[in-house]
């Protein structure tokens, strides 16, 4: 009885875990637009959400392999060898079908995710070690096969150029896609064994071995999950941005983790959510979209922007420690309720 | 018995590193028996199960199941062949919810992947069947050792496997819930289950099994049916000699007022908390799993922060929330859960038992690895710690060494009042004798110290008062004369008001 | 305590001239000369090209050129390639500095050990080089971009700057001769609202453009006196509804934005060319090498193609002016 | 199994001094102008600042924890140095001041980690921006010069080939060593990275050495700072841009686990001077910048791999569940 009534107020707070971050984006997007209302113009929400669309996959990605008590450090440069190749081929092979340039990419990146998949869960190189190496080591592939070429927006068909800004009903083709992953990964990690398995394998390894868990595989899988959608987004920021070179995406690992962190994921595995993932993603980008709106000062948003990541972790903190006293106290006073019978415990 | 056994082991041996922690030891497990494995700490006993599970390939010999030879290439394997084991250590998921933690890799699917309801009523049927009162959906995280090792049971016995093997499962249970345990494994057993069960508590054994195997340094010793042996016998073939009395709790005069606690309350988890343990005197904490005895104690340590009430040490009001501070004052706290909460796994012997006494061990600025080393080595010596060299890790020690870690590490503080947590969880007859004539020695010797102790005999046979907590208060104080079982009892199930 | 007043006392009482040998304007070129080009970053495609021309040079005066340098386009990296430029006794070092500052100590050091040092691009303080190549004066280049978007939007309404770093020199420079140019009474109408800074970041830039878009609906034109934003801002616009009204003009290669001057999205541009930058840049190397020139102002040189070249004071050498890029001329480059 | 543990510790050490050598003797034969006494002067002063900052670092990992926002400490330092230095103080002042900056920046994260409980890595992403954001508010698009030579020539002067800065890294190298493998403050550091909780009740207090660690983390990187810009003779808000990763992957490439509790200091120092020179040797070879990032990375992977792989095929041989992977 008493337990029921824990468990409901729990699963209301886990709600509320990403309750946080829709109030903060609420707040951002509602404050933004008092002081300028064309922020929440059609146009610019669309901006705010193209320009996510590619952090959001990442992040959903990232999730991923996080929940696994791991990390892909190398995402940036798997998207920066995503999109260069891909921009590459589709600049000087005209011919190829972009679909299969598409196709190609997703495999690219699913072979670097396969490395680092290999070097985590099969060699036991911690990840972080490991992805640090391959961050290195894609870009320097990176650099070797771009030796300072640049491919810009008049190289590439039209065709794909236009998948970048397109919109379906509305709404930007890349959001659409994002979010069709983002449903897919959300999913596949609730709802399905291989998922929940995953949530288990960063709770505890070594219980997950002595359970049973193909522990090995499963993360060689989520690390090859995460690679395709790398180079899914990288063929994405192709598409978006039309100008592509060696350093694209450099230094985007940082906010993606960030994205991951502020969505409530746990660092350390085991617990926590694409979706929150993506709202992370979302308000990341909120925030630099709504300070560039807001005229601040370039100088400042740098620190502002800081500022706002560290406020909303430690929200999110003070909001769960205040209800994990409020959940011990009210179940001292469920305890201490006098008409209650003993249960022999 | 001429059926063919379920699972056997033939001739097995595996080593460490030096340490050969398994010798040539078989085993025969027959479907509808309860087979005892017992031995001392660090004979042997978990890595035997491990082999059983898969985790540990054995060095030579063979496993036989139904009379074939098969391999076990991970608990996967041993899993898909039937055999379930409760481990020693409990090792669930903290972040997931407890059914899942029995569900995991098994869950009921639906149309729409797992089927949530499916599995929490499995779950729940579990728990009655185990008479447990946990929710379901509740996250790991934080349930007591005693909850933890249920649920360790309810997974194993979700698996309805042909083997059950229990490396000590009792050791963190009181009374109640052995006894729903060993009812359900009756019934297993009259269904044709084949069950391992490990306990250091012997009467566990003479009352459940029907065969006794013991090893001693990894050997084998013998194999005898339960019926043709005295505890006596048995205690004999486990540690090789005679065993004198095995509670021997020396009169003491109770001297001053070491620690006094007062109206202590940390809501919604104990309320109203007030005693006195006495220097020279031994008071045993008692009461049923979950009644909050650990909380009293990390309360009173300074590991939690208490909301009402005072804690004095000799007189002096204790800084709340500050286990440095505790310590100062003379306070030690030897902790229920060993790997979690007494060792650091993967420090060497000698430097988790310096942990504790770091200022000790400065010669000037700097640590002098000598008395470091003396420390351990005098510690491990006095409590016939099993171990290869002081500077292994601890994880490599059997479960009941490393609890001897943890007891060497505090005592070698030389404490005044020393709050002990299930003092001999997972510790073996011969050396549970140790510790409590260890205890009894330091009381004589003028420390305050508080058991706290789910194994009756152990409350009955040390204390010289006997405190009862139900339900997150204490309901009676009961002097050594009157306590008996009965009493005891009445007073943790709340069937009495002292 | 030492405080800057202090500094700046020592430094004007014990000021020098530093070029000491005569030059001997007669002189060949030496052959077999190694020269090392190092850009502020290498895999940049402006620098790609500069190089290239530079290396080409040095092939024809029968030299030997090579590019090196760091990824990342900071002033810390840079010192390490000059260090080891020293180690490898170069004859002379061209270079673009991140940081006009950080890199004096190491290019001094380079010197003493007879490294002939060139700027180009972007300057050092001028005691940690020989010569500087000018691509095209500050002055010229900051107020001919003001003028190409005046006569673009018709002398009136807001208009923007998309800078590169807050910090990068010698857009600053540029940015301050435009705020100069905009003083003038013909500008009185147009108003210079904000500057933004795309870090030289594709994304970044592009970003910036939505936000400026979004904060100054009225905005009139962008100027972006960068490669890397002018490109991103083009593309922005081109697939936006302001394509065509809000004019956009900068400094940018001409492959870079072809599509764009075609589609109508941009007017005119500028920029010198970089290869012949570059290829300066090396010749000047060489004559300071083989001793036709020592730095000092009224020397002259030769400069293969690109003819004769003077010496101007604080030991400048200037390209000469920009070139306006648009519809009718585009197609007769190409880098 | 305890026996692999130690001995893989020591074999790791010794891998990375075997790496070391080997890369000294390969580029000292090979490579022109490496074995010189200027050539060797550069390495070591190019090796100062991470090798200050992974000194910290190492403590602060070895406690499980992480700080990001070293880089940007160090450039907050700067642009604060920069700032002060225009308005006329003297710079005797003003390098205590940088000093207390970065102490307080470390502060910020430590009190930030320990009375909230967040996770550093969490922490110091966004301090990582906040102090970088910061130099930039300080000192714009400055970059400030005409430093006193006095200390700029300071900071490149040397001892024969040794650096002076190379002698300050040593020293304090000396203290941080002894501080974690001699003293009681060491045995609780790696008590707590190991099992936070177990320290706890053996009575380490966990939260005062944890910011303390993020203190000294923070002082580290405005002395690293005071380097930087005296050597760079330069003080900008932009210094020192990323150096973090490379501060991280020296202590990792050093044998520190990452997940606290296990590593030296002299494996650490190892490996600085290990990447320092791998990367001036191929540079020397005029080896292009790309195979640089390439190797760098590559050696990373390997480092950790090469003693794993022997781990691997061990298991192989019987699988074992409870031994953690090595790091
Ligand atoms: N992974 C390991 N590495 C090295 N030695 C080990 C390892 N596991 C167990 N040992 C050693 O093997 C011996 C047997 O240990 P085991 O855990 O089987 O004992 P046990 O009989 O279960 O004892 P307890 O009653 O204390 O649980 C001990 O000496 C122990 O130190
Ligand atoms: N998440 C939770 N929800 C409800 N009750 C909880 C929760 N966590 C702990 N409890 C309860 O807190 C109380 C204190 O547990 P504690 O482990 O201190 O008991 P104990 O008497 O020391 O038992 P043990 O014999 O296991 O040491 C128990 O009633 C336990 O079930
Ligand atoms: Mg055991
Ligand atoms: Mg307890």
């Amino acid at each position: 009885m008493r337990r029921n009534g824990g468990r409901r107020l729990v699963d209301r707070v886990a709600r509320v875990r990403e309750l946080g971050i829709v109030v903060a984006l609420g707040v951002l997007f509602g404050v933004t637009g008092a002081v300028n209302p064309s922020f929440l113009s059609y146009a610019s929400l669309r901006d705010i959400l193209l320009n996510s669309a590619i952090v959001a996959m990442l992040a959903v990605g990232q999730t991923l392999v996080v929940v696994t008590r791991n990390v892909d450090l190398s995402v940036s440069s798997v998207v920066g060898l995503s999109a260069f190749g891909g921009a590459l081929i589709l600049a000087d092979h005209p011919g190829v079908p972009v679909a299969v340039v598409i196709a190609g990419c997703v495999v690219l990146g699913a072979l670097c995710g396969a490395v680092n998949g290999l070097l985590v869960g099969a060699a036991k190189v911690p990840a972080l070690v490991a992805t640090l190496g391959t961050l290195y080591a894609f870009r320097g592939i990176d650099y070797a096969w771009a030796g300072g070429r640049q491919v810009n927006a008049a190289d590439m068909p039209e065709g794909f150029l236009s998948l970048g800004s397109r919109s379906v009903l509305g709404v930007p083709l890349l959001a659409l896609v994002a979010l069709a992953v983002l449903l897919a990964v959300g999913w596949t990690l609730g709802n399905l064994r291989a998922g929940r398995e995953l949530y288990a394998i960063g709770s505890s390894p070594e219980a997950a071995v002595l359970a049973g868990i193909a522990v090995r595989r499963r993360i060689v899988a989520a690390f090859v999950a995460n690679g395709a959608l790398a180079g899914l987004a990288g063929v994405m920021w192709a598409a978006r941005f039309g100008t592509v070179d060696a350093t694209v995406a450099t230094g985007k690992e940082l906010d993606v983790i960030a994205a991951v962190v502020v969505g409530g994921v746990a660092i350390f595995g085991g617990s926590g959510s694409v979706y929150g993932a993506a709202l992370g993603a979302l308000l990341l980008t909120g925030i630099t979209s709504a300070l560039a709106v807001l005229r601040v000062d370039a100088l400042a948003q740098t620190a502002i922007n800081g500022a706002l990541l560290i406020a909303a972790i430690v929200l999110d903190r003070v909001l769960a420690l205040r209800v994990a006293a409020a959940l011990r106290r009210r179940r001292y006073h469920e305890t201490t309720d006098p008409g209650r019978p003993a249960d022999g415990r | 018995m001429d059926e063919t056994p379920v699972l056997s082991l033939s001739q097995v041996s595996k080593a460490f590193g030096a340490v050969r922690a398994v010798r040539e030891v078989s085993l025969q497990l027959f479907p509808g028996e309860v087979h005892a494995l017992a031995g001392e700490n660090g004979a042997g006993k978990s890595t035997l199960v491990k082999i059983l599970s898969g985790v540990h390939r054995p060095d030579s010999g063979r496993i036989l199941l139904d009379g074939e030879p098969v391999e076990f290439g991970g608990p996967a394997d041993a899993q898909r062949a039937g055999v379930a084991v409760i481990y020693q250590e409990p090792t669930l998921f903290p972040d997931l919810s407890v059914m899942e933690n029995i569900f995991m890799g098994r869950q009921p699917r639906g149309r729409l992947g797992i089927d949530r309801r499916a599995m929490r009523a499995s779950a729940a049927e579990l728990f009655a069947r185990l008479g447990v009162h946990l929710d379901p959906d509740q996250p790991a995280r934080g349930l007591s050792i005693a909850d933890q090792q249920l649920v360790e049971i309810a997974k194993a016995l979700s698996l309805q496997a042909r083997v059950l093997v229990m490396d000590e499962p009792t050791a963190a249970l009181s009374g109640t819930e052995v006894a729903r345990l060993f009812g359900v494994a009756r019934t297993l057993r009259s269904q044709g289950c084949a069950l391992l069960f490990i306990s250091h508590r012997l009467e566990e054994i003479f009352e459940l099994c029907r065969r006794v195997t013991t090893l001693r340094d990894g050997a084998h010793v013998a194999s005898d049916l339960i019926a043709d042996i005295t505890p006596d016998d048995l205690v004999r073939r486990m540690v090789g000699r005679e065993l004198d009395a095995l509670f021997p709790k020396q009169e003491t005069e109770a001297g001053e007022v070491a620690l006094k606690v007062r109206r202590l309350t940390r809501e919604g988890v104990f309320t109203d908390v007030s005693f006195e343990v006495r220097r020279g005197e031994i008071v045993a904490l008692a009461g049923l799993v979950g009644a909050g005895r650990s909380e009293v104690a990390r309360a009173v340590f300074g590991i939690d922060r208490w909301d009402a009430g005072s804690v004095e040490v000799d007189g002096k009001r204790l800084r709340p929330a500050s286990p440095t501070a505790a310590m100062a004052a003379g306070l030690a706290l030897v902790p229920e859960d060993r790997r979690q909460q007494g060792l650091v796994m993967d420090l060497s012997i000698e430097r988790n038992i310096g942990l504790a006494g770091l200022s000790a061990l400065h010669r000037g600025p700097l640590i002098s690895r000598l008395a470091e080393r003396e420390r351990a080595r005098d510690w491990a010596v006095r409590l016939r710690l099993k171990f290869g060299r002081l500077s292994d890790p601890v994880n490599v020690l059997s479960g009941g060494n490393q609890q001897k870690v943890v007891l060497g590490k505090w005592l070698a503080r030389r404490p005044s009042v020393l709050i002990v947590d299930e003092p001999t969880r997972g510790i073996d007859v011969g050396t549970k004798a140790e510790v409590h004539r260890l205890l009894s020695e330091l009381a004589g010797g003028g420390v305050a110290v508080l058991m706290i102790s789910s194994e009756l005999p152990e409350v009955l046979g040390m204390a010289d008062r006997v405190l009862v907590m139900h339900e997150g208060r204490l309901v009676a104080e009961i002097p050594r004369a009157d306590a008996t079982e009965e009493s005891v009892m009445a007073a943790a199930t709340g069937r009495s008001a002292a | 305590g030492t405080t800057k007043s202090d500094v700046e006392q020592q430094a004007s009482a014990s000021a020098t001239a530093a070029s000491s040998a005569a030059a001997d304007p007669n002189a060949p070129i030496k052959q077999g000369l190694k020269i090392a080009f190092l850009p502020k970053q290498v895999n940049n495609p402006y620098f790609t090209i500069a190089n290239g021309g530079g290396i080409e040079a040095a092939k024809e005066f029968g030299g030997e050129g090579k590019e090196v340098g760091p990824s990342d386009a900071s002033a810390s990296s840079q010192v390490s390639y000059i260090n080891t430029l020293t180690q490898q006794k170069q004859d002379a070092i061209v270079i673009a500095a991140n940081d006009p500052n950080a890199v004096v100590p190491a290019l001094k050091q380079a010197m003493a050990a007879g490294i002939k040092v060139v700027s180009y691009d972007s300057d050092t303080a001028p005691e940690g080089r020989h010569v500087f190549v000018n691509q095209a004066s500050a002055e010229d280049l900051g107020r001919t971009q003001v003028q190409l978007l005046a006569e673009q939007v018709g002398h009136k309404g807001k208009i923007a700057i998309l800078s590169a770093t807050p910090n990068a020199t010698n857009q600053n420079t540029w940015i301050e001769f435009m705020k100069d140019e905009l003083k003038k009474p013909d500008y009185k109408d147009m108003e210079l609202v904000k500057v933004a800074y795309g870090n030289d970041d594709d994304q970044k830039s592009f970003t910036e453009t939505q936000g400026l878009l979004r904060s100054y609906p009225d905005l009139a034109g962008i100027i972006s006196p960068t490669t890397v934003g002018i490109a991103a801002a083009a593309r922005y616009l081109s697939d936006s509804p302001s394509k065509g009204k809000v004019k956009l003009t900068g400094l940018g290669t001409p492959n870079q934005l072809r599509k764009f001057v075609k589609d109508g999205t941009i007017e005119a541009f500028e920029l010198w060319n970089p290869a012949d930058l570059g290829y300066l840049a090396s010749y000047a190397a060489a004559a300071l090498a083989s001793g036709q020139v020592t730095g000092a102002e009224g020397e002259k040189f030769k400069a293969g193609k690109l003819g004769e070249y003077t010496i101007g004071a604080k030991g400048e050498v200037l390209l000469g002016k920009p070139t306006v890029f648009n519809e009718d001329n585009i197609d007769d480059f190409d880098f | 199994m305890a026996v692999d543990l130690a001995r893989m510790a020591r074999r790791w050490e010794g891998l990375i001094l075997v790496l070391l050598v080997g890369v000294t003797v390969w580029a000292s034969l090979g490579v022109d102008g490496f074995a010189n006494g200027s050539n060797v002067s550069f390495l070591l002063l190019d090796t100062t600042e991470i090798a200050l900052m992974a000194l910290t670092m190492t403590l602060v990992i070895v406690a499980a924890e992480i700080d990001l926002s070293v880089a940007s400490t160090l450039g907050l330092s700067c642009a604060v140095l920069g700032r002060l230095w225009n308005a006329g103080l003297p710079i005797e002042a003003i390098m205590p001041i940088c000093l207390l900056v970065g102490a307080a920046c470390g502060a910020f994260n430590g009190l930030l980690v320990t009375r909230l409980g967040l996770p550093s890595l969490a922490v110091t992403i966004g301090t990582f921006a906040l102090f970088r954001g910061l130099a930039y508010v300080m000192l714009g698009d400055q970059a400030v010069a005409g430093l006193p030579p006095a200390y700029t020539s300071l900071a490149t002067a040397s001892v024969g080939p040794i650096p002076l800065a190379t002698i300050l890294v040593a020293v304090l190298a000396v203290v941080a060593a002894v501080v974690l493998h001699a003293t009681g403050l060491g045995r609780s550091i790696f008590a707590l990275g190991s099992n936070v909780e177990a320290a706890f009740f053996a009575g380490v207090r966990v939260k005062r050495i944890k910011l303390w660690l993020f203190v000294a983390s923070g002082t580290m990187a405005s002395l690293a700072s005071l380097v930087y810009t005296f050597r760079y003779a330069s003080a900008r808000a932009d210094s020192g841009m990323g150096l973090e990763l490379a501060v991280v992957a020296a202590v990792l490439l050093g044998g520190v686990s990452i997940f606290g509790g296990r590593g030296t200091l002299p494996g650490v120092l190892m490996a600085v001077l290990l990447l320092g020179a791998v990367r001036n040797a191929l540079i020397l070879a005029d080896v292009a910048n790309e195979v640089l990032n390439f190797v760098t990375g590559l050696l990373l992977v390997a480092s950790v791999l090469a003693p794993n792989l022997g781990a691997v095929w061990r298991r192989r041989s019987s699988p074992q569940v409870e031994g953690k992977s090595v790091t």
